[in-house]
């Protein structure tokens, strides 16, 4: 692939991240109201407590997302320089599988509360992408130092 | 470091700059900085040959060993 | 994080992706009868259409799955090895690429014909999941040139 | 390439085989080889040292330039 055209492709993902935490802040600033909208359409029963339960995996959920996306963010802009073999991807990394796993185990929680086939989904790409993540990690460790010994190389 | 590079010296019997040395074999400023300095781990086999080309050197000219970490 | 808990994991993943394959097969296999049974509790209507409908979109999702799980097979296989850093994972990353882009054009066609939240989200995750792999593997490709010059540093 | 390794002759004059020598210096049979056979796209400093410490020369003795691509 010509480095032109992938820096364009890495460009327009880091776009796309962007856009993604724009709508991640505004979704979490409109949550009180929204999510009581929405429950009030679709959900009979105890409103009160199902709301306070909702708001809480909504929003833990809300600022782990913010937080995967800003460090995906900070990858995309090393790929986008052209220089993605530094440390700071490796810590990106290794934070995006901490945070996937958190992630995780808010759904966990929330499949024993109110379960669904779309939580369960979610659950285990979670679970799957922590461990990527951290295999990647690990690999772009090794790249990192080829990297460096490259460039002590003249 | 045992390997002490003396490339300074080979350039200043040769009159040649950084600069003028580092267009002539093709690597830039930068490279040839680190590598005049020391800091470099390696050195690949394709810049020994073009620096050897072009200050009419030998290895043995540039690449000197000294074991001062002996006793 | 130590080698050795690193080849664990690898392995781990490895053994998720060949038990997904599994499934993957099992699930076709029996998707005939499966989806009569399905069509028949929750649809109404035009069976026979949808049926075929279904089908030949299910098929086409199901080996595209097996295309893109045994690649992931492959790659997690040198991981397991220690040695990642190979052209067939990025020939493997190039073709998992263009399998997740044919498998969104899938969930596009599905849209039109029955949309769902669910395949909307998925479109979105497998076009997204397409230009990560396009990025992943060019970064990969420089990996693996700094791991071969590496090789003959001595 | 125009920049030849002699080890192979060092090797003899100081009689040490590929094993000993590998051992001595700390790098593989493998990666010895690579070196001697001129497979090599570079040479460490590090290993450079260790080879001139374990067979009492310098890198002169072991690296030479010949301009054999000229005319």
């Amino acid at each position: 692939m010509k480095n032109e055209g992938y820096k364009v492709l890495s460009s327009f993902i880091k776009f796309i991240i962007i856009a993604l935490l724009a709508s991640d802040v505004v979704v979490m600033a409109s949550l009180p109201w929204t999510l009581q909208w929405l429950m009030s359409v679709f959900y009979e029963g105890n409103i009160a407590i199902m709301y306070a339960f909702y708001m809480v995996i909504l929003y833990i959920f809300g600022i782990l997302m913010l937080f995967i996306l800003n460090e995906l963010r900070v990858i995309f802009n090393s790929v986008e320089k052209s220089d993605p073999f530094i440390l700071r991807n490796v810590t990106a990394l290794k934070r995006i599988s901490k945070a996937s796993m958190i992630t995780c185990i808010i759904f966990l929680v929330k499949t024993f509360a109110v379960n669904s086939l779309m939580t369960m989904v979610s659950l285990f790409i979670f679970f799957i992408a922590s461990l990527f993540c951290i295999v990647l990690a690990e690999v772009f460790r090794r790249a990192v130092e080829y990297k460096n010994d490259h460039d002590l190389t003249i | 470091m045992a390997i002490i590079l003396n490339l300074d010296i080979m350039m200043a019997k040769r009159k040649i700059g950084l600069n003028e040395l580092s267009e002539r074999i093709g690597i830039t400023n930068a490279n040839l900085s680190i590598l005049k300095n020391n800091k470099a781990k390696a050195i690949r086999f394709s810049t020994l040959e073009a620096i050897c080309r072009e200050l009419k050197c030998q290895p043995g000219d540039i690449l000197e060993y000294t074991n001062d970490n002996e006793v």
